[in-house]
């Protein structure tokens, strides 16, 4: 290859970058390439990385197979029944590529250039200065980052370590605590069917939950209330619901129920019995 | 050479109050030799500052801890800020509601205990979130113990994220795909 | 009455480019039945304009991605860079993204095979960055076999590269006569 070429493929974005460049660095007619000369430095190109142990990627090694191919096809004779202008050019293809590439590679530049421009120039937005913080704090987000997220999620369910414990049993107390806590975070109504998707993990928390219910109906720490038949029924707090905080519940639940049955803390020896 | 367009610039960029030194320094730095004087360039500020006097200007130069900072004229607060109001702020999710969103989407229709077994934390909060901002909705119950809520995406989470319709919803393969690239370069 | 102060002081406030559109809507929250009309706002935006255009003056106003931005001019970066601290650094994009954001600026809505083909390369990996810095965005699926994704630049790709609107990109046209002209001589 010529020396003053001095070509070499690290500072290469793909085969059509280097193509061109052979091509614009000898002030060769691009719609008329000699095929022959440019397929021999391409080749060089190539074989000279190969020699530096550099990994010629896939997209080179396809281009020197198309500049071989189209080198082969202008060897094969011309059909002496078409009239030349019909007759195909076989570098046609490639050159259209190249041209299409070059157009863009100029546009990247030119985009190159405008950003240079704009990252010159200083913004000092007062914002923040009328903003009221009563905003919660937050990511502006898109399709990408939604993705993404689910992507991570699910890496992060894969290499979380899984702890196959029993499913934990809860004292009809500890529910009791729990509805109750929940309730008072909650401004209006609570749904029923969301206390059960997250409490009723087994069937034995299912039932406690159930009891658990119908205890601080009777408690008149609640009130459930159903808008429409079949509709959802919401839980809300009564008037008793502060009756709730007075007191050791144990106390509360042993005293007017036996609903204590799967209440280990609670039923002690001489608790009563589940009768009432 | 007039200082006073950069001064100007300085000023502006600035978070803090600039004092006459800083800009002194600053402009000894970017001129050298030819840098003005201290009276030079207080002379400059003057001459910035009646600039901005009048009621022809929305903005100020206003001398504040011994330094000078542009801000809003205060005839102007109200109307700015009630603009400021005004602007339609982007959808804001905090990283629990996202994840917890991308899972809805991704796998609707669901229930929060499936929710949180792919998350590994309590949703039910964050659904609230989400049903407030209108980007889920209920989808009837599933026919398991305790028939939890089935949850979905709205028309409004469409809309937001810039689809015509779920099939739209890039395929994790096909992110997949360009992670991989990203990593193998 | 006149507006522009109020305007000037909306738009240095904003830290997006603001549209006529949103100050009109502002000022009419302000000033209700007295409020100007596009026309009028219109016309101030532009004296407005007018006034910061010159040496005289270190800030700009200008035109980006449909709206109007506050700015220092670039020819006093130098000095500004010396004061701000805390560098904004620009989006730093290798050659590989630039090509490849042109090809999706130029032909949007466009899909990964089809950037391919321009480039002569893969895009994946490219993609993904220019995902990650939001300069592009996807736009649905086309509708032929594989249904691959669609893509397109964003609002914040305009304003990265100080572009009033896409159509203020030269023309492709314009690139291919450039060649031609770097051959002749």
């Amino acid at each position: 290859m010529d020396a003053s070429l001095n070509v070499t493929l690290e500072a290469y974005q793909g085969p059509l970058d280097l193509l061109l460049d052979l091509i614009r660095k000898q002030e060769i007619d691009i719609y008329d390439i000699p095929v022959a000369t440019i397929t021999a430095q391409y080749l060089e190109c190539i074989q000279h990385a190969q020699e530096q142990n550099i990994d010629v990627a896939g997209e080179f090694i396809y281009m020197a197979a198309t500049l071989i191919y189209i080198k082969s096809k202008m060897l094969l004779p011309k059909d002496p029944d078409l009239p030349a202008e019909l007759q195909e050019d076989p570098r046609v293809e490639l050159v259209n590529q190249l041209l299409e590439h070059e157009k863009f590679r100029n546009a990247a530049q030119m985009l190159h250039e405008k950003q240079m421009l704009e990252a010159a120039a200083w913004s000092n937005p007062a914002l923040q200065e009328f903003v009221d913080d009563s905003g919660e704090p937050g990511l502006a987000v898109g399709l990408y980052d939604l993705v993404k997220t689910f992507q991570e999620v699910l890496e992060r369910a894969r290499t979380r370590p899984r702890l196959d414990i029993e499913p934990e049993e809860v004292t009809t107390v500890q529910m009791i605590e729990r509805v109750r806590d929940r309730l008072a975070e909650c401004r209006g109504g609570l749904p029923l069917g969301e206390l059960f998707a997250i409490y009723a993990d087994n069937r034995r928390n299912l039932i406690t939950l159930f009891l658990v219910i119908l205890e601080m109906v009777r408690l008149q720490a609640i009130v459930l209330r159903q808008k429409e038949m079949f509709g959802e029924i919401f839980l809300r707090k009564h008037r008793g619901f502060n009756l709730l905080y007075s007191g050791p519940l144990e106390q509360l639940v042993r005293e007017t129920s036996g609903a204590g049955e799967s209440d280990e803390e609670a039923s002690e020896p001489n608790a009563p019995a589940a009768d009432s | 050479m007039d200082w006073k367009p950069l001064i100007e610039a300085i000023i502006y960029v600035a978070d803090e109050p600039v004092t006459p030194d800083q800009i002194t320094n600053a402009l000894k730095e970017v001129a050298g030799e030819n840098a003005p004087g201290k009276q030079e360039v207080q002379a400059a500020i003057d001459a910035l500052l009646e600039d901005y006097r009048g009621e022809a200007r929305g903005l100020e130069v206003k001398q504040v801890a011994g330094g000078y900072k542009m801000a809003t004229k205060p005839q102007h607060h109200e109307a700015v800020r009630l603009f400021v109001k005004s602007l339609r702020p982007p959808v804001k999710l905090s990283l629990a509601a996202l994840e917890t969103l991308a899972v809805i989407a991704y796998r609707q229709p669901v229930t929060i205990p499936e929710i949180q077994e792919v998350r590994g934390v309590n949703a039910a909060a964050v659904i609230k979130t989400l049903l407030e901002k209108k980007l889920i909705t209920t989808a009837g119950r599933k026919e398991v113990m305790g028939r939890p809520i089935l949850y979905r995406t709205t028309r409004e989470f469409l809309v937001q994220f810039g689809l015509n319709d779920l099939s739209e919803l890039p395929s994790l393969k096909e992110f997949e795909e360009l992670n991989k690239a990203a990593q193998t370069t």
